[in-house]
C-alpha cells in the first residue's frame, strides 16, 4: 500500500449509461489484480486548501489494465469527470480473488450493485478460456451491458431472484462471486446463500464468494469500521477483503 | 525539540514533535507503515484498548456527512493481554514513544490494567478514555486509580462534559489532559433509512474544541498540559490549538481522507519544512506528495505561518 | 396542515407548514421579499430583540469555515419599543404568524417586555432566547416570568446546556423548546491574526443537534413540542428532525447561502411538491429558481422522500 | 433584489494576472450600476446534493456591462473557472455609486485590494470626459493594470501611501472613491483619511467615500452582520453601501 499521485487521461463513453476513465498511474499499480482496488481522492486544480467535500476516498476497483502505467475505471456516465482531473491514490487495496486452478466455469452475480468490481477478471479468464455467465439482480438489473465482451453469457434474475435453468447454472459453475453493496450488504448475501441453498443440496467451501464494496474509512487496517465476523475468525474487508467465502461470513 | 507533553515530575513524557494521532485512528502499531513516516510523529497513540476484547457494533458503522463522518466501530479489539503480546515487539522497533488508549470502566480494571501495563516497558504513556455519560465520582475514581501507574496519565476527556470534569480530573492525578473525544450525534443511514447514532467527525468540529481548550487553559493550572484534539485537517488548525494554549495535538480523521496530512501537520509543527517547491516539478513540490528536504527552521510561532503551496508568480 | 406547535392550552400557536427561519436569519420583518414566498413558511421568526437597543459587535464579525461559518454579531438591534414601532404594521400584512425572538436578561426586562408584547395582537409568540452560560435557577425565574405573558412561550435552548436545562424549563411553562442555539466556538481570523470567539453554522452541527433532539424527545413529557434547529441544509435534514420527535424546524443559515432552500423545505414539509421536473427546461425543474406547480401530496412521511432530483433516465 | 441563474460564457484572460469571465446573466440585472455586485453561487453541474463548500457566496463587482444580459467580471488568472459553469446569481447588492453632478475629474484608490469594484464606472466617465487617476496603494500595487483603458493616469503610491503631486492631485480631485479590503478595511479607510488630512486643509462631506468589500453572510440586510456605525446612524454594507462617506463613518 502507498500513496501516489496519477490523473484521468481519457474519457470514453461506452454505452448509454456508463463512461471508462483512463488513469494514468504510478508504475507500482500495475501488478494490481482482479479484486485488489484503489482509494482515490480529487485533487483540486489549483491546489488551493483541501477541500473535505466529499470527505471521504472513493473505492474505485479498476476494470482493466491496459499498460504498465494506465488502469481503466467504469463509472455511470451522469457522473461528472474532466479529462486531466489529478487524483491522490492510495493501493492497491485489499487481496486479489482466489481462483480455483482447475477453473472452467465461473459464475458471477451483481446484486443491488453494478458488477464493476467483477470486470477485471474478464479478459484474463476468457483467455484461459473459462466459461463466464453473469447474473444481475435486484436494481442491477437496470445495468447495461451492450459493453461487455460478447462471449459473457448475461442472465436476468427475476424479482425472486431466481433465473431460468438455475439449477443447471449453480451446479455447471466452479466457483461464485457476488458483488453486492454498499448497503445492507451482508443481509443481500444472506439472500444469494438461501436461493443457492434451495438450489443446490450444499454450498461446499471455496465455492461460492461475497464481494463486499463497503466504503472505506481508513483502507489500511486502521480503524476497523470495516471488521466483519467469520466463522472463528474477524477480518477486515480492506485488508482481507473485497471477496469472503460465503460459508464462513456470519451474515446476520 | 523537545517538549514534555505530560506534567513534570518522576515519570513524564517528552516528545520531539507536538502531533500525533487521536486514539482510533491509526491502529494498534504501523498499520500506515509506507504511507506515513512514523519517525516524524510525536508519538503514536493506540486505538482503544479494553480489558476483556470488545465485539465490533453491529448494524451501520459509518455514514458520510457534509465534510465529514460519523462512525460507531464499537471499539473492537482483542483485550489488554493479546495486544500487547501481539503488539510490543513492534511497538520497541518504533521510533517513537507508544501511548496505549485504554477503555476501562471500573476501578478494578483500571488496576489490573495498570499492573499489566507497568510492565510493559515498550508502552511510554497511557491515555484514559471515559465514557461519555460517565459521573464525576466515577470518573474521578477511574483517574485516581489510573494515576498509580508507573507511567504518566493522560485523560481525554468526553465533549459534552470536558467544562466540568476538566479541573476535578487535572486535580486528581492526570498528567496531561486530550481535550475532547469526538462528539456524538445521530445521523440517518440512507441505505437502511435509519438514525443511527455515533461519534461526528470533521473540519466543524475544531472550533467548538478550539474554544474549549481556550477557556480550559484558563482554568487549569498551568503545570497541567493540555492537547487539543477534534477537527485538526491542517497546518494551521494545529497552529490554532497550540496559539489556545495546547501542548501538542492529536490528529484524527483527516487522516485516512489524507495521510500524508498528519505527517504534513507534523512536519510544520516539528521545525521542519515539508518540501521545498520553488522551481519544483509538480510532484516534487506538493506536499503530500513529493519527496522532502529536511530544513531545519526556527521553531514555529503561532504568526509565522510558512507556506507551504506553491508560489503563484513565475 | 395545521400543527400545533406549542403545548395545548389557551394561548397556542398553529402552523400550516411546519418550517420557519431561526431567529437572526431573516431579520426583522420582509428583507427576503422578492427571494422568499413567506406564503410557504410556517411563521417568521425575528432577529432577536433586546428592551434597551444593542449596539452590533466590534472587532471581526464573521469567518468562513469549511463548510460553515463563525459569526458574532452582537445582536445589534433599536430595541423593543422601536422594533414593534417601526415593524407592526409589515407584520400585520405577513401571511404568517410572527414570532418574536426576546432576548431578555433579567426578570424585570421580561416583565417589561411581556406586558409591551401582550398589547401586540401583530406578534403571535415569543420565544425566549438565554445566554450561554446562564445557570439553571435564573433560566427558571425568565421562563416563570415569560410564562405568564397572554401569548404562547417558546424557549430557545444554548446548545451545551441543553439537557440540564431541557426539562426543568419544560415544567416551568416553556410552552415549546426550541433546540437548540448554536453552539459558541473559536476560530481565527486570518486577516487581523488572531483567534476569535462566535456561534458556529454549518452542516455538520446538524447531527449534534439531532442527537439532542431525539434523546431529549424521551425525557420531555409529549404535551410539550420539541422544534428542531441546528444545521438543517436540505429537506431531508428537515425530515431527520421530525423523524427524531420535532413537531417543527428552524432553518438558520442554509437561507443565506441559498435563499430558496428555506422555502424548498418548507414546500417538502409541508405538503407541496417543489417544482414538476419531468421534461422540464433547466430553469423550470430546477427546484431552487424555477416556476413551480403545486400539487398536494399526502402528508410527508419520513420514509417517502420525494426526489426533487431530475430524473436520470430519459 | 432578486435570485437567478446565469452562466459563464466566455473567459478571456486581459493580461499577466487577471481574466475576465463574460456571464450571461437574467435581464434585469442589466439594469445594474456601478458601485452594485452581485452574490454568487456556483451550481454543480449535475445538481447533485447541494456542496457547502465555500460556504456562503461570494460578492462580484462587475467591471463591464456588455449587453442586456451579458456582465463582465475581473478574477485573478489563477482562479480556476469553466466555460459553462451555472451560477446562482442574488442580485443587484447595494446602491450604485453617486458622482457629483459636475465631476470633471476623479481619484480612485485601491488599498489592499484589487480595484475591481471601481472599473465598472470606468468607461461611461470617459465618455463624460471625466478625467481619472488611479492609485494603488500597499498590495494593490502589485495589480496589474496594461488591460485598462489608456486616459487613465496610474500612480503608485509610495510605502506611506503619498505619492508625488499628491498635494495637487487631492486638490484636482472632485471626487475620491477608495476600495479597501476585505479585512482591516477600516483601519486602512482610517490611513487614507490621515494622509488625505495631512496634505489638505480640510476633507468635505461628500468628497471621499470607502467602498467597503467584506464578505456578505446575507447580503439582504437580514443578518446585520455587515453593519457600520456612522454618525448620527447605524448603515448596512449590503443594503446601504458599499460607498460611504469617509467623513460620516466612524473608522475606529
Ligand atoms: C443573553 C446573553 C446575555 C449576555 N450578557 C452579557 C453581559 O451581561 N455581559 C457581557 O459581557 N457579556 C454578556 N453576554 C456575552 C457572553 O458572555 C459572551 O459569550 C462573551 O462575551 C464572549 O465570551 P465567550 O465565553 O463566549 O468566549 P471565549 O471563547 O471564552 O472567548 C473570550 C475571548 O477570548 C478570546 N480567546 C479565546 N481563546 C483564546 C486563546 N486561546 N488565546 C487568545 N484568545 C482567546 C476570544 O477571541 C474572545 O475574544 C451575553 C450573551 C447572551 C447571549
Ligand atoms: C467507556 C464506555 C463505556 C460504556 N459502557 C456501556 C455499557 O456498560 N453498556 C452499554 O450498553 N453501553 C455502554 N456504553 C455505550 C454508551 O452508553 C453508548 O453511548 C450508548 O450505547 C449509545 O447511546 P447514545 O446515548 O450514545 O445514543 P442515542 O443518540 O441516545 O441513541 C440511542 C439509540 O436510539 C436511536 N435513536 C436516537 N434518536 C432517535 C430517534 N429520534 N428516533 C429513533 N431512534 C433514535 C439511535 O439510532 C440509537 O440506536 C459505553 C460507552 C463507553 C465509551
Ligand atoms: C462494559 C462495556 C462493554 C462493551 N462491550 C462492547 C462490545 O462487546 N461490543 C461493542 O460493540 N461495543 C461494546 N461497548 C462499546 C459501546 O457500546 C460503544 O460502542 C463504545 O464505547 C463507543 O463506540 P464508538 O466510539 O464506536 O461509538 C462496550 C462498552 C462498555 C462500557
Ligand atoms: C446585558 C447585555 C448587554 C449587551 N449589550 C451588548 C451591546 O450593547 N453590544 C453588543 O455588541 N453586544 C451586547 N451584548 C451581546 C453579547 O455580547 C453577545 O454578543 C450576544 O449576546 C451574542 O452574540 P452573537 O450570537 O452574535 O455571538 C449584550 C449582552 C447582554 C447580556
Ligand atoms: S477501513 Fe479502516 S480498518 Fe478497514
Ligand atoms: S450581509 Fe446580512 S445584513 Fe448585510
Amino acid at each position: 500500500m502507498k500513496e501516489s499521485q496519477g490523473y484521468i487521461e481519457r474519457i470514453t463513453r461506452v454505452n448509454r449509461d456508463y463512461q471508462r476513465l483512463d488513469l494514468a498511474v504510478d508504475k507500482s499499480l500495475s501488478s494490481l489484480r482482479a479484486g485488489q482496488a484503489l482509494l482515490v481522492r480529487r485533487i483540486d486544480k489549483d491546489y488551493e486548501a483541501e477541500r473535505w467535500v466529499p470527505y471521504l476516498r472513493e473505492l474505485w476497483f479498476p476494470v482493466e489494465i491496459l499498460a504498465s502505467n494506465m488502469l481503466v475505471i467504469e463509472q455511470p456516465a451522469r457522473s461528472h469527470f474532466t479529462p486531466g482531473q489529478l487524483l491522490s491514490i492510495m493501493g492497491p487495496v485489499g487481496q486479489p480473488f482466489r481462483f480455483r486452478q482447475k477453473l472452467r466455469n465461473i459464475l458471477l452475480i451483481a446484486y443491488n450493485s453494478t458488477p464493476a468490481a467483477l470486470l477485471m477478471m474478464l479478459a484474463p479468464l476468457l483467455e484461459r478460456q473459462v466459461s463466464i455467465t453473469m447474473v444481475l439482480m435486484g436494481s442491477a438489473r437496470e445495468y447495461e451491458t451492450s459493453h461487455l465482451p460478447g462471449e459473457i453469457e448475461i442472465i436476468q434474475a427475476d424479482d425472486d431472484l431466481s433465473w431460468s435453468d438455475m439449477v443447471m447454472t449453480l451446479g455447471w459453475a466452479d466457483q461464485v462471486f457476488a458483488a453486492v453493496g454498499p448497503g445492507d450488504e451482508l443481509e443481500h448475501l444472506g439472500d444469494i446463500m438461501r436461493v443457492m441453498r434451495e438450489r443446490r443440496n450444499d454450498v461446499p467451501a471455496n465455492y461460492a464468494f461475497g464481494v463486499l464494496q463497503r466504503q472505506l474509512p481508513c483502507g489500511v487496517g486502521a480503524c476497523h469500521a470495516c471488521m466483519l465476523n467469520l466463522r472463528g475468525a474477524r477480518k477486515l474487508q480492506c485488508v482481507d477483503g473485497p471477496a469472503f467465502d460465503l460459508t464462513t461470513l456470519r451474515l446476520n | 525539540m523537545a517538549i514534555e507533553i505530560t506534567r513534570p515530575g518522576k515519570y513524564s513524557l517528552i516528545v520531539s514533535t507536538p502531533v500525533m494521532p487521536a486514539a482510533g485512528t491509526l491502529g494498534f502499531s504501523d498499520s500506515y507503515k509506507g504511507l506515513i513516516d512514523y519517525d516524524k510523529l510525536g508519538a503514536l497513540v493506540t486505538n482503544p484498548v479494553t480489558i476483556e476484547p470488545w465485539n465490533p457494533a453491529s448494524g451501520t458503522r459509518m455514514i458520510p456527512l457534509d465534510a465529514g463522518i460519523l462512525l460507531h466501530t464499537g471499539l473492537p479489539n482483542p483485550g489488554l493481554s493479546k495486544v500487547i503480546n501481539r503488539k510490543r515487539k513492534v511497538w520497541a522497533n518504533m521510533p517513537i514513544p507508544v501511548i496505549l488508549h485504554l477503555v476501562a470502566t471500573s476501578v478494578d480494571q483500571v488496576k489490573q490494567a495498570g499492573s499489566a501495563l507497568d510492565e510493559v516497558e515498550e508502552v511510554a504513556a497511557v491515555e484514559l478514555g471515559l465514557s461519555d455519560d460517565i459521573e464525576l465520582d466515577d470518573a474521578l475514581a477511574l483517574v485516581e486509580a489510573a494515576a498509580k501507574m508507573e507511567k504518566p496519565l493522560l485523560v481525554r476527556l468526553p465533549f459534552y462534559e470536558c467544562y466540568d470534569l476538566a479541573p476535578p480530573l487535572a486535580e486528581a492525578g492526570a498528567d496531561a489532559l486530550v481535550l475532547t473525544a469526538a462528539p456524538r450525534g445521530t445521523a440517518r443511514d440512507i441505505h437502511a433509512g435509519r438514525l443511527v447514532s455515533g461519534r461526528i467527525y470533521g473540519p466543524l468540529i475544531k472550533p467548538l474544541v478550539l474554544r474549549m481548550v481556550g477557556r480550559l487553559r484558563r482554568e487549569i493550572p498551568d503545570e497541567i498540559p493540555i492537547i487539543g484534539c477534534g477537527g485538526i485537517h491542517s497546518p494551521q488548525d494545529a497552529r490554532d490549538y497550540i496559539d489556545a494554549g495546547a501542548v501538542a495535538v492529536q490528529v484524527d480523521t483527516a487522516t485516512w481522507a489524507q495521510p500524508k496530512m498528519l505527517e504534513r501537520i507534523a512536519r510544520d509543527l516539528g521545525g521542519w519544512i515539508a518540501t521545498r517547491h520553488k522551481d519544483a516539478l509538480l510532484d516534487e513540490w506538493n506536499p503530500d506528495m513529493g519527496h522532502t528536504e529536511a530544513i531545519e527552521r526556527r521553531a514555529p510561532s503561532p504568526d509565522a505561518s510558512p507556506d507551504l503551496r506553491p508560489s503563484r508568480k513565475r
